[in-house]
């Protein structure tokens, strides 16, 4: 399967090409403050930015309904967004407040919303992926049609869960959309140096998927190859791998002197920047003005600073819960 | 005016050091551009503004390292009225290690570095239960010979020093064994005297009425069955007790514990000297002739040194009997931690006034050793007053 | 009562839970066609079919990762990890996932999840088949930990993890499968957190689980022969530990001899002893004895082997030692 | 039974209840409670010995004929000569 086209093609319904725009600020913007906040002191530990990928999170998780479940990785801001998480409850988890959206006990890396079937974001590379399956074997048992969409990035697939999930996910035809977002780089550890084979999509024929790759900086190109594959899964041919070819125009994480690749690689991306590409053909398409941007701007902007607000006033969780969830209640 | 502080570059980084500004005062900057590159001890960061303006003036200069948050710039942000910057004042330190965050956690309390124990001359090289044992029963560890491993005390060694107050004719040599149980004694009756308050009640009690039933009631009994005299007064306490049962107990723990059961432990001398009280187990629900049976076969394990650790542990009230010595009205010491001890004198025919009449009765004079720590008087005097009533229907113990 | 083996009786409860919950299935290696490594599965592929007793491929990470996914998506997975050897490869997910993802998620996600796995020496299998980790799994907040040691532990304790909204690691000791026993099929699921006294005595507590229980039976019986009148402290439940049986025995006996086949080093035996110091110290007679494994991967040769796991004299010796010579 | 054998037996008796006493110094008339440490409990385990020994059965009312180790000795042989 060769990369799907990302000509101009038919013009886009104008409602829906705005939703996806605002999609992508909102990330693009949510993404900023964190650093900010971060740089304040405000949030601590590991940060990882999704600036520069919006397209492929926005893009594929129109394909998935609620009743499908997601799981994602530590760079899951976008994702966790994209799936209709409030920007509120996400700062807040960051803030280590009692309000976040795991009560502060998961932090940036462990985002989850059990109600819109989010199972969160795992910090081990690739162990989100034998979860996925088990998720979509639970809908085959149970008879659902829920699909199972799984975000990874390229350095999982040099993990031993990358080739034992999809292999078990073919053998028994498990409903698995595989996303893996492949931006160039294992953390410092650029694609070619460590993959004898650099063509994601092509690993997922040895274990008898489906596979295709998209252009990653184009959120329309993205929804549709996105659509397509989780068709091909709902209609009960197994599971389907979908390689997102994106970049970050970020370091991997606030730690990351960023010393493994050159300014002008992030620069040439940036000329890429799924936010302004779209912004471009939108206006070409003549579906956004200058008012309309500001306006939406405007909205984003309102929203985020609302959501540090949110953020601030929380509460701290009391110290005398320190053991609560580690298990359920004792059974009477 | 905004502030453009030392920003927080990694998740172990205390403070930067500042290589180089990439703007001068009064240039206008942009949100998201570059405009300091800072040293950290990972690498160099290029530095992002988050506020778009023109840049008012430098506080920190290239080659300076200062902590995070510390205030570095001013830039007026674009669209807001030029203002006088605000006095500078001295930086605040950063802000705190992480608890000026999070709210300060409780204290971890003090821990209460026990005062150490004031050392012993030597170490006691001995069991924890064995030491809690020797506490109880008031035995100096310092004075057993341990049998376990290495020399270490055992319960077991505890319980046989308990036993050894009660001394057996064992092989060892008696003048050893003399002074082994005068040490064993000579520490419970010093401690019993500094510890316990005592106070002292006596009472004379006609006992002709009981002298009179038993010698009936050993008419009809065999030799073998025959009472002493002593055995009444044991039942005649072990019920006065149900009646009083503070005098029943220990003092343990800073505080009186009263037995639900009555052990009555019998002041039994031994040949050569020397005292035990080893107890009679539950001595108000014997009848007289089991507690005679009992008390007989006491005394003779007592004298052959052959006592269970139970009976010399177990005593929850304790009675001397000095009549046949000649003694008319005994004071004792109580045993700790037991908390009570009555004694009785030798029986003597004395004038005694009856209805009116000037008659002559035998008489007994019963004394009662209380701890003030869980008794009073008062309730001393009902004790005795109980005994002398049960006396009276010697038919009925 | 029916007779049978521990390993026909962990089949019933296996039967009687797939029958009376659609949401339980089983998954593992060689758990259905070949029938189970040590033949517990026999036949329930023949009565539940491929979808409900899956084999699996030899990839212990994602197998059992998916089990917690199919956990969080509403079933009720039995995993079978063959042996506890091959279970490290899967520890990222028991550990990082299984064990902390109601914490993590702030309560919101459980992962209703048993998994069985054969553990212990004692058969030749040399070192990486030999291995008795149990005490690994012990170390884990989040997770409880059962070591069935009789034929009715087998069948109750697997019913009673069933239960449970959270992960439930069951260890089998491979020598107990031939083990035979009584079982009531009709009995309610055993209470799964508290030890059994499985012989009173006076003199000294012998604490013992899974496959070192009945050394510790044996031992007793030597010892009463030699006077002195042991109590055997089956634990059943390794996390959480049943901390008041311990202490309530020790203050009887004031002496204790844990009996653990792994290595003495962090072992679960050393958290007893630890356990009893702090919380029965004034009761000790004498220090916390603890029979255990030599600190070797266990060698191929017979001779040796024995040599290296507990023996029933070690436990004997230990008691004598700890109980004053008598007469 | 001769005077002799009824005094050993009297000696045995007082030997089972002051073992350590040396009974080869006794002084035949004077209180046995004088010179031995015994008392009532004492004095009811020698009657018992001697009923074991001899058969008899001493009333209480006759203990102070005991007082002595002479008056034993003849208030024995007085009871002896019965059936």
């Amino acid at each position: 399967m060769s990369a799907a086209p990302s000509s101009d093609g038919p013009t886009p319904d104008r409602e829906h090409a705005l939703f996806l725009l605002r999609e992508m600020l909102r990330i693009r913007r949510f993404e900023e403050k964190a650093a900010e906040m971060y740089s304040l002191q405000k949030i601590h530990g590991f940060l990882h930015l999704y600036i520069g990928e919006e397209a492929t999170g926005v893009g594929a998780m129109q394909a998935f309904t609620p009743e499908d479940a997601i799981v994602a990785t530590y760079r899951e801001h976008g994702h966790a967004i994209a799936r209709g998480m409030p920007a509120t409850v996400l700062m807040a988890e960051m803030f280590g407040k009692a309000t976040g959206c795991s009560h502060g006990h998961g932090g940036s890396m462990h985002f989850f919303d059990k109600a819109r079937r989010f199972y969160g974001g795992y910090a081990i590379v690739g162990g989100g992926l034998p979860i996925a399956v088990g998720l979509a074997l639970a809908e085959k048992l149970q008879k659902h049609s829920g699909v199972t969409a799984c975000y990874f990035g390229d350095g999982a697939v040099a993990e031993g869960e990358f080739h034992e999930a999809l292999n078990l996910a073919a053998l028994w035809k498990l409903p698995v959309v595989f996303l893996c977002e492949n931006n160039l780089y294992a953390m410092g550890t650029a694609l070619a140096r460590h993959q004898a084979q650099t063509d994601i999509s092509a690993k997922a024929a040895p274990y008898g998927l489906a596979s295709s790759a998209v252009d990653g900086m184009d959120v329309l190109a993205v929804e549709a190859a996105a659509k397509q594959a989780a068709a091909f899964v709902r209609a009960g041919n197994g599971p389907y791998l979908l390689e997102l070819r994106t970049y970050r125009f970020r370091a991997h994480s606030m730690a990351d002197p960023d010393l493994y690749r050159t300014k002008e690689e992030i620069e040439e991306w940036k000329k890429r920047d799924p936010l302004a590409l779209f912004d471009a053909r939108l206006r070409a398409w003549g579906l956004l003005e200058d008012a309309e941007r500001a306006r939406l701007e405007a909205e984003v902007t309102a929203e985020i600073e609302e959501a540090v607000r949110f953020a601030e006033a929380g509460p701290w969780e009391p110290v005398e819960n320190l053991l609560a969830d580690v298990r359920g209640p004792v059974k009477s | 005016m905004a502030e453009f502080r030392m920003p927080q570059l990694g998740a172990d980084m205390s403070a930067g050091k500042l290589l180089r500004w990439r703007k001068q005062p009064g240039e206008p900057v942009q949100r998201g551009d570059i405009i300091a590159d800072v040293e950290t001890d990972k690498a160099d960061i290029e530095v992002e503004v988050f506020v778009t303006g023109m840049i008012e003036k430098f506080l920190v200069q290239p080659g300076e390292k200062v902590p995070i948050g510390t205030v570095m710039a001013f830039i007026r942000e674009e669209g807001k009225p030029a203002v006088e910057a605000p006095p500078v004042f001295p930086v605040a330190p950063a802000p705190a290690a992480p608890s000026a965050i999070f709210p300060p956690a409780a204290a971890p309390a003090a821990r209460a570095i026990p005062a150490a124990a004031p050392m012993e001359p030597r170490r006691l090289h001995i069991s924890p239960v064995a030491r809690k044992a020797a506490a109880d029963l008031g035995i100096d560890p310092a004075t057993v010979q341990g049998t376990g491993p290495a020399g270490r005390i055992t319960l077991e060694d505890i319980q046989r020093a308990a036993q050894a107050r009660a001394v057996q004719p064992a092989p060892e040599a008696a003048p050893d064994r003399q002074t082994r149980l005068r040490q064993v004694i000579a520490a419970a009756m010093a401690r019993s005297k500094r510890e316990i308050p005592h106070y002292y009640l006596s009472a004379t009690m006609d006992v002709s009425r009981a002298l009179a039933w038993l010698a009936q009631e050993n008419l009809q009994r065999s030799v073998e069955d025959r009472l002493v005299y002593g055995v009444l007064l044991l039942k005649a306490v072990a019920l006065a007790l149900r009646e009083v049962p503070e005098l029943n107990g220990f003092w343990r723990e800073g505080r009186g514990a009263p037995s639900a059961d009555v052990h009555i432990g019998v002041a039994i001398s031994l040949r050569g000297g020397g005292l035990v009280a080893p107890a009679l187990h539950h001595t108000d629900r014997q009848s007289l002739g089991e507690l005679m049976k009992n008390f007989r076969d006491l005394v003779q394990r007592a004298r052959a040194g052959s006592l269970r650790s139970s009976e010399l542990s177990d005593p929850t009230f304790t009675v001397t009997s000095l009549g046949e010595q000649g003694v008319e009205c005994v004071f004792g010491i109580i045993y700790p931690p037991q908390v009570a001890l009555a004694g009785f004198g030798k029986i003597v025919e004395r004038p005694w006034s009856a209805e009116g009449q000037i008659v002559s009765r035998p008489l007994l004079t019963a004394t009662l050793s209380g701890d003030h720590r869980v008794s009073d008087g008062h309730r001393g005097g009902l004790f005795l007053a109980a005994i002398d009533r049960l006396l009276q229907e010697p038919e009925k113990l | 009562m029916t007779k049978m083996t521990y390993r026909e009786a962990v089949r019933a409860a296996l039967r009687k839970a797939l029958r009376s919950d659609p949401r339980v299935f089983l998954m593992g290696e060689d758990v259905g066609r070949y029938g189970g490594a040590f033949a517990v599965s026999h036949g329930l592929l023949a009565e539940f079919g491929p979808e409900r007793i899956r084999d699996t491929p030899l990839s212990e990470s994602t197998f059992v990762g998916a089990g917690i996914g199919a956990a969080l998506g509403g079933m009720r997975p039995i995993v079978e990890i063959m042996t506890v050897n091959f279970s490290f490869l899967a520890m990222d997910q028991i550990l990082n996932n299984a064990a902390t993802l109601r914490h993590m998620s702030g309560g919101q996600l459980n992962v209703p999840l048993v998994v069985r796995m054969a553990t212990g020496g004692g058969r030749q299998m040399a070192a990486q088949h030999s291995n008795s980790l149990e005490g690994w799994y012990a170390h884990i907040p989040g997770i409880q930990v059962l070591a069935p040691a009789t034929v009715a532990d087998a069948y109750g304790m697997l019913l009673g993890a069933l239960r449970e909204a959270d992960p439930v690691f069951i260890f089998e000791h491979a020598t107990l499968y031939p083990l035979e026993g009584e079982v009531d099929e009709s009995a309610e699921p055993l209470e799964i957190t508290r030890a059994a006294v499985r012989r009173s005595g006076g003199d000294v507590t012998l604490i013992a689980y899974g496959g070192s229980l009945g050394k510790a039976l044996q031992a007793a019986e030597r010892l009463a022969q030699a006077g002195i009148e042991a109590e055997v402290l089956d634990l059943r439940a390794l996390r959480p530990l049943d901390i008041p049986a311990i202490v309530a025995s020790v203050a009887k006996t004031h002496r204790a001899v844990v009996v653990d086949e792994a290595w003495r080093t962090g072992s679960l035996a050393a958290e007893i002893s630890a356990q009893i110091m702090e919380k029965a110290f004034d009761d000790l007679d004498a220090p916390v004895a603890r029979v255990c494994s030599a600190e070797v991967p266990m060698p191929y040769a017979k001779h040796l082997e024995t040599a290296a796991l507990p023996k029933v004299e070690e436990i004997v010796r230990a008691a004598q030692e700890l109980v004053p010579r008598h007469g | 039974m001769s005077k002799d054998e009824i005094r050993a037996t009297v000696l045995r008796a007082l030997g089972q209840i002051a073992p350590e006493a040396d009974l080869s110094q006794l002084n035949p008339t004077r209180r046995l409670r004088d010179q031995l440490d015994i008392d009532s409990m004492d004095l009811l385990n020698f009657v018992i010995a001697l009923h074991k020994e001899l058969h008899v059965e001493i009333p209480e009312a006759d203990y102070p004929k005991l007082a002595t180790l002479q008056g034993c000795v003849d208030y024995l042989a007085g009871l002896s000569g019965r059936p």
